[in-house]
């Protein structure tokens, strides 16, 4: 059983926004596509959504790992980009995912792909020849899943799935019960916590594929700024078929390493709004493989739980029956 | 865990600088599920995140399955005329519905819009489900206490209309009460299990029985330690009886967590979860077997309810430790990977 | 370019796209190698042997575009027979002098038709020593060289003495193994690279050469360039779409802060700062200019010179009183940035303006520049934020070394709060000589205000202090046009904000009876009766319309977008474009069609303005004794060259040699592999004892600094960071200083990922945490293993995220040509820790001084 | 309050298609109310972003004297409405809590700021100008040639001013005779 009400309304192929409500005059669903065979790293989008949204300053050390002082996705990082530095690498373990190449294929190259290679002079003298290396980036961000484990569980209504399909907090209703919080997949959403001073700070945030912009026909403030378009932003249908045609180019060229992730309405959160054509597995880039919404098992969990509660009153009940004092 | 703070707990530095991770899972030895597992993350960091959630939510889970059974035993110690147990039952539960309100309250981000819970009903989410099972529960375990509380007047007091009607209502309300019991005991296991924290979700076919068998040992527990022993009879059976449900249904959710299960054996976890069972066992047989001598039966009863609230910590904290360690995300799903391939939904 | 110009970078991923093979060449591996098809690693400092290598590719397997070669460059030209190149010389040019550490270039003239030599080229070819002090080479390279009379060519190239044989026996020593040995980079990537781009040239494809200015901080900065040009030249990618030679600049208007410059050496248009000993009169400044006799578009030098001069002094400039002349000031040598900063050490400067500068984290020598300003009367410091240098004498590093006592400190600081680019209207020049128009947003708040409105109200002031002064040198104040009309805006009345746009006609020039504003440089008469502030900004304003602000979105127009803004000269935004066509004027193929002549019109045509006289058919050949414009044939697309040629060889306007040749920097670990002269011989240095320089082969004890370091741009910083530490949204984003090391350098000396480094040159000793990656290899040089580190420069003291800034590193050691400082390149030891506090950190550097016995008095380098 | 409880999302999920609460039966007032701030500015100038030389349009939005929001202009053919990160911090680097708005001066030999009024600090300006020109004033350099100069006021910077400051920097320093005038290209 994988419904309460409606057909797949927790989990399959789904129109959410049709699923929350709305009628037939609602927009085409939005979403974003991160194509990150060319992302350059910069980081406009993490300023670009800070600037937009208010997001408040998270910290200011550095963590030495790579150019990545933004550390995650969380209340006060709504756009993270990943900077992966790793030898070109093995094969990628087969995902099963479209695009993803058969094992034997992949050794080719990265060069074609969008990820240098070095081959640096034949050293000798304890130097060793520099090894295929590349330097990976990928901006993350919330995926607007189809089936939003965070909306779903949140008992106030606050997150709310739109009229363009996503998934956003409602900053006047939330009563910062962080339930969200573990039931995102990806890790996405958090409770701001700070600093002091800031706004919303007690209650959940995470990306809202810039509501307020969608609302008046703007573009979001990532993917306007994104200087290569390594974040494309449009109607999730097209972006799916630009997807998948993305990939298959790259493919031709030889970059056997790219694939798609979170474009398949079949998949475990029934799609992603947001998703991305990676270089390399997604755990690589600290992304779930091959994540499954949680409240896809409810009916099952409801069911246990029920029986569980019967076996309660049962045990309470029978335990009485016995002698009397 | 704060989305800004953990950054400087979590802040990490490989071994190998500058390249994500890729390490050996299964550490811990012996006690590992699965063969060794190789692994890649990025730099060593949670996938998903922990639940922003403190000792508050063990402490509601404690408190809750503690109020449910109580509700239950007043209920039956009502109808089998046993008066001292209802009373401690009827009080036991609204003092521990009362530990577990302020909990919820306290806990929340912004406690102030504790109400909002009330603005929808949502089937899909079990603390929504929760709060309006708990509306439904609340206000007959604090009436059923408050009928009890009118007994303590004086027979003058207790003609006045009001509580006069509370005294008629006094039945009722904790049959009511009774009713809506379980369900309070046995939702907060569906909402540990509706996330994506790993040793939460893998629990989710027997946590339910694990909880309700936990709050009717805390329960049980709580009547062997208040109540007097000629009238403990039906406790002592219970506390057997949850107890037994509890480990026997523990041991079968160790079995079919997989690597999940692992954070249950590990450092303060572990030791919450061993002390759990032993006092859990040893409260059962202490209850069963010496229960009818006071000491014992406190003695007991103490261990019941402490095994209780070491099953609520140990599992919430296995959960956040399975949330802090991207192996328990990404090896089960590597895994499952390999065993079925990709997660697809079929017509 | 990925680094420090993301939004740029969006053009080279585009041609990706289509099919275009990026190769980046850098030595540590950056966002842009992330994305490129191929990184090579290479030495720093090494970069003309590269690029000379490829010359010699070129050259020696005939890959050059011979066509194009011939007709445009001056391949055929033939050369004095007096020359003698470095092959003879061990690396050296011919006419050097020991003494002046400079060169008499007579040698390497044009051999001539004639016995005598011609004027011009006489003129330009003598003291090379002042025009060194002088920045003269700046001038020059943009007045291009002097040609007078038609020196002999052979279109064969056989000649020996061709320009063409002697570049091909110059770069015959640049072979794969010689540039693997000094670059560090293997000989198959080389060829690699050499082979790509000899394919991608010539009559259907082009290939585009960009560099980031870092080039331009190099002792041989220039001919860096240089050998850029050569192999663009060579391979026909000049003036042609998709070719060319990017330069990425990194400040929003220093395009424009050079074409009106707030420099030295030049006034607006490039026109020289007349010095003392060649320009007392207005007739020698202009003649030294348009050289009389010569050819091209600098022979108009006479009106564009009197334009400014009447600009500056309006009514008072006539005919008779050489328009004012005599009130520029002159100057009689080295008068560069950091020749100022030696002269505040030595107390002989009073006050100091800084706009939106920060030198005490920006410039080299970050000690010198702060004790140099501890040393003056007062500073006005003009910023958005309060930046290092206005706070140098609380809380420089020499406090805490105790070399700057505030208490002792007599330098009076003003913080002048200025306003931002939102806050006030006017044009930024971005890096393609576009002028763009800003909208004012809003007004400034407080106290802040913008420079017009410092300067206006500064100079209405100084004015009315002299005002009733009878002693004749206060007459330049006095006579001067400053009466720009002011409005509204923060200031009321006597203070308010002066009208840009009344500033900006000015410069576009306008005729002094009718006001009505200029529409070309063409118009501009020197008899006074027009007058413009900067020549090539004419047009600007053309039809009394601003062409800056122009803003026909991009979408309607073509690739070129010439209604977006306006590019000087004339709006056309790509140089040289008449290279485009071939000397037929018929585009080199379809595909690369550009600007072409087109025959029913009689007139060039094509996407962009055509940078030639609109009806010179491409048939034109001038006569024998033409002079100026009219001497540059319909085939000659260089035309502000005297010959009209792009010039692979150049007689004249540089001060250290007519070809690029591999120096080794001035701090290497190296002896040069090329030549028994090791680094550029005619650099400028400063010898002085609080200027030492790290010991380099053949000097001994080089081995003390064993590492090379470069530094460089985070995307998410800016420069000295006064933009972006302060910043929150920035700050956050790289918020402590680093040094990037190799992982075989880290086992090397024990650094740990994350912990901290200490990085030591005789300048000072800084701290950075350490970034172990293998986005830094070591490299075989010379036979040996070479570690490279790289370190950003942004962090001082001041603002929200704070660190040690690597430009305190740095020595000064100036190009000779433009007296830009060596900042890219130099040698350093590390060592893991963080480094003392306090004088124990004076002391550590002097212990390297003992230990490096290095130069700190007299005496001559290598 | 019949108002208050119609708009109660659970009698909207009970009466309407949003069964589940999960879009329009549990939206907020204030959500349906959203309107993006660039919406309501007052005004928008087309500006050009300060930091590097490439030149990106940028459109800057003002509401209440207050910059609300800088981005990236679509029309421009340099950038076509995108911004690197520092771009994209543009509004931060113009509104930052930081900028200092009021004039500072450091007297010879003090230890700390002071605030001082900004024309006097402009009388003061102005008159340390004259003296050091007065003081330093160069009519013959040492092998008497004619110079007429001053060797005593310096000037470095200029690299992100505009053409039409840097054209009065340069005007009035020359009247002036001051020379050594260098901004960020020699650096």
């Amino acid at each position: 059983m994988t419904s309460l009400f409606n057909d797949n309304d927790l989990w399959g192929p789904l129109d959410p926004s049709a699923d929350a409500g709305y009628g037939e005059d609602r927009p085409a669903r939005k979403g974003f596509f991160t194509d990150t065979s060319i992302c350059i790293g910069c980081k406009a989008c993490e300023v670009a959504c800070k600037e937009w949204n208010d997001v408040p300053a998270d910290h200011f050390d550095m963590t030495a790992t790579s150019y990545d002082n933004s550390h995650s996705l969380n209340a006060n990082q709504w756009r993270h980009v990943a900077f992966v530095e790793r030898p070109a690498g093995p094969a990628p373990v087969d995902l099963g995912m479209p695009g993803v190449a058969p094992t034997d294929a992949v050794s080719a190259g990265s060069t074609a792909g969008g990820a240098g290679s070095t081959a640096g002079g034949l050293l000798d003298n304890g130097a060793d020849a520099a090894p295929d290396f590349r330097w990976l980036m990928s901006s993350d961000v919330c995926k607007h899943c189809t089936h939003a484990a965070c909306l779903d569980v949140c008992p106030t209504g606050s997150l709310f799935r739109s009229e363009f399909g996503t998934v956003v907090v409602q900053d006047d209703i939330c009563n910062g019960c962080g339930y969200c919080v573990p039931a995102c997949p990806y890790g996405v959403i958090s409770r701001r916590e700070g600093p002091d001073g800031s706004r919303n700070v007690g209650i959940a945030q995470k990306c809202t594929l810039c509501y307020d912009r969608l609302d008046a026909g703007k573009t979001p403030a990532c993917a306007q700024a994104c200087p290569t378009q390594s974040i494309q932003f449009g109607d999730v249908e097209e972006l799916r078929e630009r997807a998948d045609a993305r990939v298959a180019q790259l493919h031709e060229a030889g970059v056997m390493d790219a694939r798609l992730y979170g474009n398949d309405p079949d998949d475990g959160v029934g799609g992603a709004g947001a998703f991305f054509l990676l270089l390399d597995e997604p755990e690589v880039y600290g992304m779930p493989p091959d994540p499954v919404v949680t409240t896809k098992d409810l009916p099952q969990m409801f069911r246990r739980a029920t029986t569980a509660a019967v076996v309660m009153f049962a045990g309470a009940a029978l335990s009485f029956l016995g002698r009397r004092p | 865990m704060s989305p800004a703070e953990p950054h400087l707990e979590q802040r990490d530095t490989e071994a190998v600088p500058g390249r994500p991770g890729r390490r050996k899972g299964g550490r811990g030895g012996e006690r590992s599920m699965v063969p060794e597992a190789e692994f890649t993350s990025y730099y060593g960091r949670p996938i998903v995140k922990p639940a922003p959630w403190e000792a508050d939510i063990p402490a509601y889970l404690f408190a809750g399955g503690l109020a449910a059974g109580s509700s239950l035993i007043a209920a039956g110690a009502d109808l089998t005329g046993r008066p001292a147990l209802r009373r401690t039952g009827r009080l036991g539960a609204l003092g521990a519905l009362g530990v577990s309100m302020f909990a919820l309250v306290h806990d929340l981000g912004k406690p102030s819009r504790f109400y909002n819970m009330l603005r929808t009903a949502k089937l899909t989410s079990p603390m929504s489900v929760g709060t309006w099972i708990l509306s439904l529960y609340g206000p007959w375990a604090g009436l059923a206490a408050a009928a009890e509380g009118t007994r303590l007047l004086p027979e003058s007091a207790r003609r006045r209309a009001p509580v006069a009607l509370l005294g008629r209502l006094d039945r009722p309300t904790g049959v009511l009460a009774a009713v809506f019991a379980p369900p309070v005991a046995a939702y907060t296991a569906v909402l540990l299990s509706d996330t994506a924290t790993p040793s939460w979700h893998e629990a989710f076919r027997e946590l339910p029985f694990v909880f309700v068998g936990s709050g009717a040992a805390a329960a049980a527990g709580l009547g062997l330690l208040a109540a007097p022993v000629h009238e403990t009879g039906p406790v002592r059976r219970l506390a057997a009886g949850a107890a037994a449900l509890e480990l026997v249904m523990e041991h079968r959710m160790e079995q079919s967590m997989g690597l999940t299960a692992e954070p249950l054996h590990h450092g303060k976890v572990g030791r919450l979860m061993r002390a759990a069972k032993g006092l859990t066992a040893a409260g059962a047989v202490g209850a069963a077997l010496g229960g009818r001598h006071r000491g014992l039966a406190a003695a007991s009863g103490l261990a019941l309810l402490a095994g209780s609230a070491c099953t609520r910590f140990g599992i919430f904290e296995a959960g956040q430790a399975s949330a802090r360690d991207p192996k328990y995300t990404v090896v089960p799903q590597r895994e499952r990977l390999e065993r079925e391939g990709p997660v697809r939904y079929r017509e | 370019m990925a680094e420090a110009h993301p939004v740029g970078f969006q053009w080279v991923m585009e041609a990706k796209a289509r099919g275009a093979k990026v190769i980046h060449v850098d030595p540590r591996f950056t966002r842009t190698s992330a994305l490129a098809d191929t990184y090579v690693p290479i030495r720093a400092g090494s970069d003309i042997a590269f690029l000379g290598g490829i010359v010699n590719h070129v050259l020696s397997n005939e890959l050059d575009f011979r066509d194009y070669v011939v007709a445009y460059t001056n391949a055929a030209t033939i050369v004095s027979g007096d020359f003698r190149d470095t092959d003879d010389l061990d690396g050296l040019f011919s006419g050097f002098d020991p003494e002046t550490r400079t060169y008499d270039p007579s040698s390497w003239q044009y051999a001539e038709e004639q016995e005598e030599r011609s004027a011009a080229q006489a003129d330009d070819s003598g003291d090379t020593e002042t025009q060194r002090e002088t920045a003269a080479g700046l001038q020059s390279e943009s007045h291009g060289m002097q040609v007078q009379g038609n020196p002999p060519r052979d279109p064969s190239l056989q000649h020996p003495n061709c320009v063409y044989q002697i570049l091909k026996r110059h770069y015959a020593r640049y072979t794969p193994e010689m540039v693997a040995r000094t670059c560090g980079v293997s000989e198959e990537q080389f060829l690699e690279v050499a082979q790509a781009w000899a394919e991608n040239s010539r009559r259907d494809r082009t290939t585009a050469l960009v560099y980031s200015v870092g080039w331009t901080q190099h002792s041989v900065g220039v001919q860096y360039i240089r050998t850029g040009a050569i192999l663009q030249l060579l391979l026909g990618n000049m003036g042609r779409p998709g070719g060319g030679i990017m330069a990425l600049r990194g400040h929003a208007s220093i395009q424009g802060s050079t074409d009106i410059p707030t420099l030295f050496n030049l006034l607006p248009g490039y026109l020289p700062m007349p010095n003392a000993e060649e320009h007392q009169s207005l007739e020698q400044w202009i003649d030294a200019v348009r050289k009389p006799g010569s050819k091209g578009f600098w022979s108009n030098a006479g009106a564009y010179g009197v334009n400014l001069l009447k600009a500056y002094w309006g009514e008072a400039a006539t005919p008779e009183n050489d328009f004012c002349f005599d009130y520029l000031p002159k100057i009689t040598g080295d008068h560069g940035t950091y020749r100022t900063v030696m002269d505040m050490i030595d107390g002989q400067v009073k006050g100091y303006f800084l706009l939106g500068q920060n030198p005490a984290v920006g410039s080299a020598h970050g000690r010198a520049q702060r004790l140099g300003m501890a040393n003056l009367d007062w500073v006005v410091v003009r910023d958005l934020f309060e930046i290092e240098s206005a706070t140098f004498w609380k809380t420089s590093p020499e406090v805490a070394t105790g070399e700057i006592v505030p208490e002792q400190c007599r330098t009076e600081v003003f913080l002048m709060p200025a306003a931002s680019h939102t806050e006030k209207e006017g044009t930024f020049t971005q890096t393609q000589r576009m002028l763009q128009w800003r909208e004012k947003a809003l007004d400034p708040k407080g106290d802040c205000r913008s420079e017009l409105w410092f300067f206006y109200h500064l100079g209405r002031m100084v004015r009315e202090r002299y005002a009733g002064s009878t002693d004749e040198r206060d007459r330049p104040l006095l006579d001067l046009a400053w009466d720009y009309p002011t409005h509204g805006g923060p200031g009321d009345g006597e203070w308010g904000e002066p009208d840009a746009e009344a500033v900006l006609k000015e410069i576009n020039g306008y005729e002094v009876a009718t006001g009505r504003p200029l529409s070309s440089f063409t118009e501009m008469r020197d008899d006074g009766s027009t007058l413009g502030g900067c020549w090539i900004y004419t047009g600007v304003f053309a039809d009394g319309v601003n062409q800056a602000a122009r803003r026909k979105p991009g979408a309607e127009q073509g690739y070129v977008a010439p209604e977006w803004g306006w590019a000087w000269p004339a709006n056309r935004r790509m140089l040289y474009n008449r290279a485009s066509a071939d000397p037929e004027g018929r585009p080199w193929s379809e595909r690369k069609a550009y600007v072409w002549w087109d025959e029913a019109a009689q007139e060039w045509t094509g996407h962009d303005v055509p940078d030639f006289e609109k009806t010179k058919p491409p048939t034109y050949l001038p006569a024998e004794d033409a002079e100026g414009v009219a001497a540059i044939a319909g085939a000659d697309p260089f035309i502000m060259q005297g010959d009209g040629k792009g010039a692979l060889f150049v007689p004249q306007g540089l001060i250290d040699g007519p070809m690029p040749t591999h120096y080794e920097p001035v701090e290497s670990p190296f002896r040069n592999p090329f030549y028994a002269q090791q680094a550029n011989p005619t650099r400028k240095d400063y010898v002085r004892e609080d200027n030492p320089m790290n010991p380099s082969p053949p000097e001994e004890h080089s081995e003390v600094f064993p590492y090379v370091f470069t530094t460089s741009r985070l995307t998410e910083h800016h420069t000295a960071g006064g933009m972006s530490r302060y910043v929150a949204r920035l700050a956050e984003l790289q918020p402590e200083m680093f040094v990037e090391v190799s992982p075989e350098l880290a086992a090397e000396r024990g650094l740990e990922n994350g912990g901290f480094a200490t990085i030591v040159t005789l300048r000072s000793a800084i701290e950075a945490r350490v970034l172990v990656t293998e986005r830094l290899s070591p490299l075989r040089v010379d036979g040996r293993v070479i570690h490279q580190v790289w370190l950003p420069y942004h962090w001082g003291e001041g603002g929200l995220v704070t660190g040690d800034s690597a430009n305190d590193l740095i020595g000064v050691s100036l190009d000779p040509n433009v007296l830009i400082q060596e900042s890219k390149v130099g040698t350093c030891d590390v060592q893991p820790g963080r480094r003392p506090t306090g004088p124990a950190l004076r002391e550590l550097v002097a212990d390297y001084l003992r230990r490096s016995q290095g130069t700190t008095g007299e005496g001559e380098r290598p | 309050m019949p108002k208050a409880f119609l708009g109660w999302p659970v009698l909207r999920q009970l009466t309407g298609r949003d069964t589940l609460g999960r879009g329009a039966a549990v939206r907020s007032p204030r959500t349906d109310a959203t309107v993006a701030r660039t919406e309501t500015a007052d005004s928008v100038a087309r500006s050009v972003c300060p930091y590097c030389a490439v030149g990106c349009g940028q459109l800057v939005y003002v509401k209440d004297d207050e910059v609300v929001q800088i981005e990236g202009d679509p029309d421009s053919p340099v950038n076509r409405g995108r911004l690197c990160p520092k771009g994209s911090a543009s509004k931060n680097l113009v509104t930052s809590p930081l900028r200092q708005t009021t004039v500072k001066y450091r007297a010879p030999y003090a230890t700390d700021w002071v605030d001082l009024d900004l024309e006097i600090a402009m009388e003061m300006i102005a008159d340390r100008v004259v003296k050091a020109r007065n003081d330093t004033w160069q009519e013959l350099d040492e092998k008497q040639r004619r110079v007429r100069r001053t060797l005593g006021i310096a000037s470095l910077g200029g690299a992100t001013l505009d053409n039409e400051e840097n054209y009065l920097i340069k005007k009035l320093f020359t009247a002036m005779g001051a020379i050594q005038i260098e901004n960020q290209a020699r650096i």
